[in-house]
C-alpha cells in the first residue's frame, strides 16, 4: 500500500527527520490560509499516488500568497495519470544547495533491507542505477545488528563529501530505519534528500510504501488508504479474498494458483487472445470464491467467454464446479463458460458441470484454444 | 536417492486439529509418509483423527519426528516457523501464505548457524515420488525417475509434474520453494541440492516474475550445476506495478520481467518452454538427447 | 540493585501480571487507612531489603482494620537483620490453594537467561534445588528468539499440572521475561505464584533484581534505590569509583584488580590476619583514587595497618605512589602502611615512596607477611 | 604456535584517539605487534600519533586488520563488539568494562554462525609472549615458553605470568578472558585452542568465585584436554552476597564459593596453588615430573 507525501512527512517529522514546514489543504482558500501562515514563497504540491508529478504540472511555487491559493485552485482541478487530485500540500520552500537520494527497501536477493544513496537526487534512482551504477551507493543491512552509524558511515560519507553532513546522514539514515522496520515498509525514500544553504540536511520529499502483509498490525496505517488510487474492482476482490487484476482483453479468467493464472494469461495470448484479468482464487475451494470471482468479472463489459482452470490441489474440483453452478444460476451469465478442471475431486466436479450442460476441456490447451476461439467468434 | 524428503522423514503437523492441517496430514500418510504427529498447544496428549497430539514440537521431535510442516493460520505461523528452528528440525515446510516479508527477513537470518532448512512459506511443499510428501503436492500426479523441479509457484508445479509424467518422465524430487519475496530455500539452495544428488539427472525450473532469482540460477546452472536444465517463466503477459496474487509476482522499475528471465535462461543455455506440456517436452528431448 | 517488593509489584502490576490489590504506608494510620479502603482481612507486609522476613515476624495478617493498625505499629518499629522498616505494604488476602514458583534470571553456564519453576513454592528455592532437584523445572531462553509460549508451555503444563492453569502461568512467564530484558534484570522471581480458590493464577511476592551496570539507562530505576541497604562506606566507594566491600578484620587493603585484590586478602588470612576489607583501585591511576580508598579505609577504626599491594599493568606505580603520599599529607595517617609495587612505572613508584620514608616489599609475600606482623603486632 | 594471536595478527584498535586506546596503541607496537591504525568516526584519514585512523573497523580490515581491540567507553563498547563482529575480524578483544550482562547475552548469542572470536569484555586481553600482544598484559612480564595460561583475572594473570617467568617458565598464550558474567570465550572455549596447540604443554588456569566455570573447565582438563593443568582460584576470604569488583565474582545461593571450585580442581587431579608464587612453583614440578 502506498500513502501520500503529506502522510510520509508526518511519519518522519515524528521519527525526528528534518522536514520543510508545512500545511495540508483541500480548497484554494485553504491552500491561500497555509500560505499566508507560512509566510511566501511556498511550494504547492499536489497530493496523488504516481509519480511524475513535477513534469505533470503539479508542483509549484509561488511567491505571493494569491499566487498559491491560484495554483492550489488550478492544481486541485487536474487528474495526473488518471487520477484526481483532492488534496494539496502547502510547503516553505527551502534554499537547496545540492539534491542527494536516500532510501532502504526490502532486497529480494540478499533477503534482507538494502540502503542505497546517491549524490545524485531529484532524479529517476532507476535510471542512474542503469546509467551510472558507480553513482549509487548500495550498503545491504544485516538484521541481526540493523542499521548502525557503523554500518552506513562509509557510504555516506562518501555521497555527502564531507564529516558533518555525514553526520546528519547518518543520524537520518538510523531514522529512516527504524520507520521501515517499526512500520513494516517495504519502501522509505527520500528523494531528494537536500542540503541547505546553510549546511542542513532535509528531506524535501517522502514516500512510504507498506507491506500489504503486515497492515494487520498496523490499523493506524490502514486509515491513511487512499482508495482513489484503487480499481474498485481489485479493492472488491479484495474483500472477497480473491488476487485480481484488471487488464485491457476479453476472455474473464478464473484459475487457482497465481503462477498458473499468469501461465493461463500468457497462453491466451500465445494462442491469439487477450485476458480480461489476472484473477487466484487461492488455496481454498469455498465455493462463493467461484461466486465472487464470476460477478467480479462479469462487471467488465469488454468479457466475451469465461476461461476457468482450475489443477486441484488443495483446491477441491467438485467445490469449484458447485460454485460455478450457483454462479450461473444466480448472476445469469450470457457469455460462454469454458472449463477445464484436473486434480483433486476431478471426476465429481466434471460430472457435476455436466450435469448443468457444460463440457470440460481435457488439457489447458484445448480449454484456452477453445476460449480464444470463442471470443474471436463472438467479437466477428 | 532424493533431497530434502526421503524414507527417514517423519513428519510434525503444526496446526494439526486445523482444517488444512487435519486434511493433509491424512493425505501425506496416505502417500506413505511416516506422520508421527502434530502440535496444538494445549491439545496435548489427545488423539486427532488417529494422529497423536502434542503441545509443542520439542515434544514431537523427542517421539521421533525429524520435519515439520506448518498449517497454521498467519497469526501464529511465525512462532510455528521459530519453534521448529529452536526444535532444530532437519527441515522446516511452512505452507501459510500472507507472512509479512519483514518477518521473514528475521526467520531467514535466524537460521544462520542451526541445522534446519526452510522451504516456504506460501508454498506447496516437497515431494520425492513413491516415497514421501511434506505439504499439499497431490501424489497421484508424480512418479519416480530423475528430474528434479524447483518452482516459485504451486499449481504451476502441478502442471508440470502433471506433464512429465504423462510422457513417462518421473521426478527425483520437486520442490515448490513459494512466491514470497523472502523465501526459505531459493533457488539456488536447491540447486545445490540438486546438484549433489545423484538420482537427479535433469532439473526444471520454474519461475515467475519479480527479482531477479531466475538470472542468479540461470547463472548456477551455466557454471556449477553440471547437469541439464529446462525452464518455465510465468507472466509474460503481467502489467508492470501489479503484483500478481503471490507477493514477490511484481515487476517494479521495470525489473523483475518474464523477458529478461526468459533472455537469461536462454544465453545460458537453458531450454524455455511457453506450456507446462512443452517443458515437458524439452526435459524428455534433453534426457533422451 | 535490590528493589522493594511493593515496587517491585508496581511494575507487575504495570506490565499485566496479576497481583493482589495493595497499599502502601509509612505509618500505621496510614496502614490503618489502607485497611479500611481495601476492606480486612489483609496482609501486613514489612518492605525490607532481606529474605526472610516472615520468619523474623515482618508478615503479618489483620482480620480487622484496627489489627492492622496494630501490626503495622509494630512492623514500622522493627529491625530485621540490621535493616529498619520504614514502609509496611497493606494488601488484600488472597484465597490460596497452591504455592508454586517462577522466575528468570541470567544463567552464566548458559550465558542466556533461565527460566526456573516449580510446583513447590513459598518455601527457599536453593533448599529445594538441592534436595529435590527433580521438582525444578529449567528452562533456557534462547536470546535470539526469547521467551515464546511454546519455549515454555510443556515446563508449565507439568508444573501447573492443567491446561488452563498452564495458560495463565505462559501469560505470566512472557511478561516476566519482557520484564527481565526490558529493565535489565539479573532476577526477577515469584516466590510464591499461587493459584486461587477460583482458579486464577497471582503473584503474591515479587522480587526484582536490577544488573548495576545497566542502570545507567533507566534512570526512573535507579529513583527507587534505597540507600537504608547499603553500607555509607560501600556507597561513597562507589560514588570515587572504586570497588569497596567492608569486612571485619584489621588490615586495610588497597589492591589494583578484582582478582588481585581477592588473592590478596586470600594471602592475609593464610598468613594469619584479617582484612578489613576488599578494596579494588581499578584500572585507572589517577592519584585521588587512592586518595579516596584510604580515606574510606581509615573511616574504620579497626584498621591498623595498611596493605598497598599494586601489579601495574594499565596502573602506573608513580601514580599510584603520588596518591599515596598525598593521603599520607592529607589524611594524617596514623597506621603503618606496608607498600609493594611492581609493574608499570615500578621504579620512579618505589623512589617517590622512598622520598618519604616508605620501604616497598619485593614481593606480595613479604608484604603481606609485613603487615600481618604489623596488625599483630599493634594489637598485641 | 600459540592460541588466538601469532605473527600474522594485525590490529585495529577501536577508539584509538582516546586515552587508553592511545597508550596501549603504542605499548602493542612497541612490543612487535603490528597495529595496522584505529578508528574513530569522523577522523577517517587522520594520522593520530603515528597511527593511520579509519572511519570504520571495515576501512581498517580492507587496510590488512584481522584483529580488534575495544577501548571505546561503555556506551559505545557494544556497538564496538557488533561493527567488529558484522566486519567479521578474526579476534575481537573487548578491554571495556561495566557492559550490561543483557547487551553481553545478545552480543554472545550473535556470534553463532559468525567467524570471529571475542574475549572480553572486561579483561586484559591477549599475549603471545615475543611474538606479539592484544590487550594491556604488560609485555615485560612475559616469555615464550611452553605454558598456556587462562584467567577470569588481569592482575592475578600478571602475577601468575611474572612468577613463572621469575623460575624460569615460559608461555605459549595468555589468556585473559575477563571478570564478567557473560563473557565471549570462556575457559571451555579457550581450553579447547590449547587442547590442539602443539606449542602448549601445560595449562594455568585461574579462576575465583562466582559461577561454575572452573567445575566445568576441571571437568574438561580431566577427560578432554590431554595435558597436565594446575589451577589458582581467588576470593577463598569472600563473603557470600556480594559482589568482589568483578561483575561474575559473587557467590549467590551459597553457590560458587572457592571450597567448591579448589574441591573440583583437586578431583580432577589437578594442583591448585595457595599463591601465584606457588602456581609457578607447581607448573615448574609438572612440566619437569
Amino acid at each position: 500500500m502506498k500513502i501520500h507525501e503529506h502522510q510520509a512527512k508526518a511519519i518522519f517529522g515524528d521519527a525526528g527527520i528534518p522536514i520543510p514546514e508545512g500545511r495540508i489543504a483541500s480548497s484554494a482558500e485553504e491552500a491561500g490560509r497555509a500560505a499566508a501562515e507560512l509566510g511566501p514563497p511556498v511550494a504547492v504540491k499536489s497530493q496523488v499516488l504516481v509519480g511524475g508529478r513535477g513534469k505533470a504540472g503539479g508542483i509549484k511555487i509561488a511567491d505571493t500568497v494569491d499566487e498559491a491559493q491560484a495554483h492550489a485552485k488550478a492544481i486541485l482541478g487536474m487528474e495526473i495519470k488518471g487520477l484526481p487530485v483532492r488534496k494539496v500540500l502547502i510547503e516553505k520552500t527551502a534554499d537547496i544547495d545540492r539534491e542527494l537520494y536516500l532510501s532502504i527497501a526490502l532486497d529480494r536477493s540478499i533477503r534482507a533491507p538494502l540502503m542505497l544513496g546517491s549524490a545524485m537526487g531529484g532524479v529517476d534512482i532507476e535510471e542512474v542505477a542503469k546509467t551510472q551504477p558507480e553513482a549509487i551507493e548500495r550498503v545491504p543491512i544485516d538484521p541481526e545488528f540493523g542499521l548502525r552509524p557503523y554500518t552506513v558511515w562509509g557510504a555516506l560519507r562518501r555521497m555527502m563529501g564531507d564529516q558533518d553532513l555525514a553526520k546528519q546522514a547518518v543520524a537520518i539514515a538510523a531514522k529512516l530505519y527504524g520507520i521501515f522496520m517499526d512500520l513494516d515498509c517495504s519502501l522509505v525514500e527520500i528523494n531528494p534528500l537536500i542540503v541547505t544553504g546553510d549546511g542542513r540536511v532535509m528531506a524535501l520529499d517522502a514516500k512510504i510504501n507498506l507491506d500489504d502483509n503486515a497492515l494487520f498490525r498496523h490499523p493506524q496505517l490502514e486509515k491513511l488508504r487512499d482508495t482513489d488510487a484503487e480499481d474498485p474492482r481489485e479493492r472488491d476482490a479484495k474483500e472477497s479474498d480473491l488476487s485480481f487484476v484488471a487488464l485491457e482483453g476479453e476472455i474473464g479468467c478464473i484459475v487457482n494458483g497465481a503462477g498458473l493464472a499468469m501461465a493461463t494469461m500468457d497462453m491466451v495470448k500465445h494462442a491469439g487472445g487477450e485476458p480480461a484479468n489476472f484473477l487466484d482464487v487461492g488455496g481454498s475451494s469455498r465455493p462463493e470464491k467461484v461466486l465472487n470471482a464470476m460477478r467480479i468479472i462479469l462487471e467488465d463489459p469488454a468479457v466475451r467467454v469465461i476461461l476457468l482452470n482450475i489443477f486441484g490441489g488443495i483446491t477441491r474440483c467438485d467445490d469449484i464446479a458447485k460454485g460455478l453452478i450457483t454462479a450461473k444460476d444466480e448472476l445469469g451469465v450470457e457469455v460462454p463458460i469454458v472449463a477445464r478442471l484436473t486434480g483433486t475431486n476431478e471426476s465429481d466436479g466434471r460430472a457435476l458441470l455436466k450435469s448443468v450442460g457444460l463440457e470440460s476441456a481435457a488439457t489447458m490447451e484445448e480449454a484456452v484454444g477453445t476460449a480464444v476461439k470463442l471470443a474471436k467468434g463472438a467479437s466477428a | 536417492m532424493s533431497i530434502l524428503v526421503n524414507e527417514g522423514t517423519k513428519v510434525c503437523v503444526q496446526g494439526i486439529t486445523g482444517r488444512d492441517g487435519s486434511f493433509h496430514a491424512q493425505q501425506m500418510k496416505e502417500y506413505g509418509t511416516t506422520v508421527i504427529g502434530g502440535t496444538r498447544p494445549g491439545k496435548g496428549g489427545e488423539i486427532h483423527e488417529g494422529f497423536p497430539v502434542f503441545d509443542t514440537v520439542a515434544e514431537a521431535k523427542s517421539a521421533g519426528a525429524n520435519t515439520s510442516v506448518i498449517y497454521v493460520p498467519v497469526a501464529g505461523a511465525v512462532d510455528a516457523m521459530y519453534e521448529s528452528i529452536e526444535a532444530e528440525m532437519d527441515l522446516i515446510v511452512c505452507i501459510t501464505e500472507g507472512i509479512p516479508a519483514n518477518d521473514m527477513v528475521r526467520v531467514v537470518d535466524s537460521l544462520r548457524g542451526r541445522p534446519s532448512k526452510l522451504v516456504g512459506p506460501n508454498c506447496p511443499g516437497v515431494i520425492t515420488p513413491g516415497v514421501a510428501k511434506v505439504g499439499i503436492i497431490p501424489g497421484s500426479i508424480a512418479t519416480p525417475g530423475p528430474v528434479g523441479v524447483v518452482s516459485r509457484s504451486g499449481t504451476l508445479t502441478y502442471e508440470v509434474v502433471h506433464a512429465l509424467t504423462s510422457l513417462g518422465i518421473g521426478q527425483s524430487t520437486c520442490v515448490g520453494i513459494g512466491g514470497d519475496q523472502v523465501p526459505g530455500m531459493n533457488f539456488i539452495d536447491t540447486l545445490t541440492l540438486f546438484r549433489e544428488d545423484s538420482a537427479t539427472e535433469l532439473v526444471v525450473i520454474i519461475g515467475e516474475i519479480g527479482g531477479a532469482d531466475e538470472q542468479i540460477a540461470a547463472d548456477y546452472v551455466a557454471n556449477e550445476l553440471g547437469k541439464p536444465a529446462v525452464a518455465f517463466v510465468a507472466g509474460q503477459t503481467a502489467p508492470p506495478g501489479k503484483r500478481m496474487g503471490h507477493a514477490g509476482a511484481i515487476i517494479s522499475g521495470g525489473e523483475g520481467t518474464a523477458a529478461e528471465k526468459i533472455a537469461a535462461f536462454q544465453q545460458a543455455g537453458i531450454p524455455v518452454g511457453k506450456t507446462p506440456a512443452e517443458v515437458a517436452e524439452l526435459a524428455k528431448a534433453k534426457l533422451s538427447g
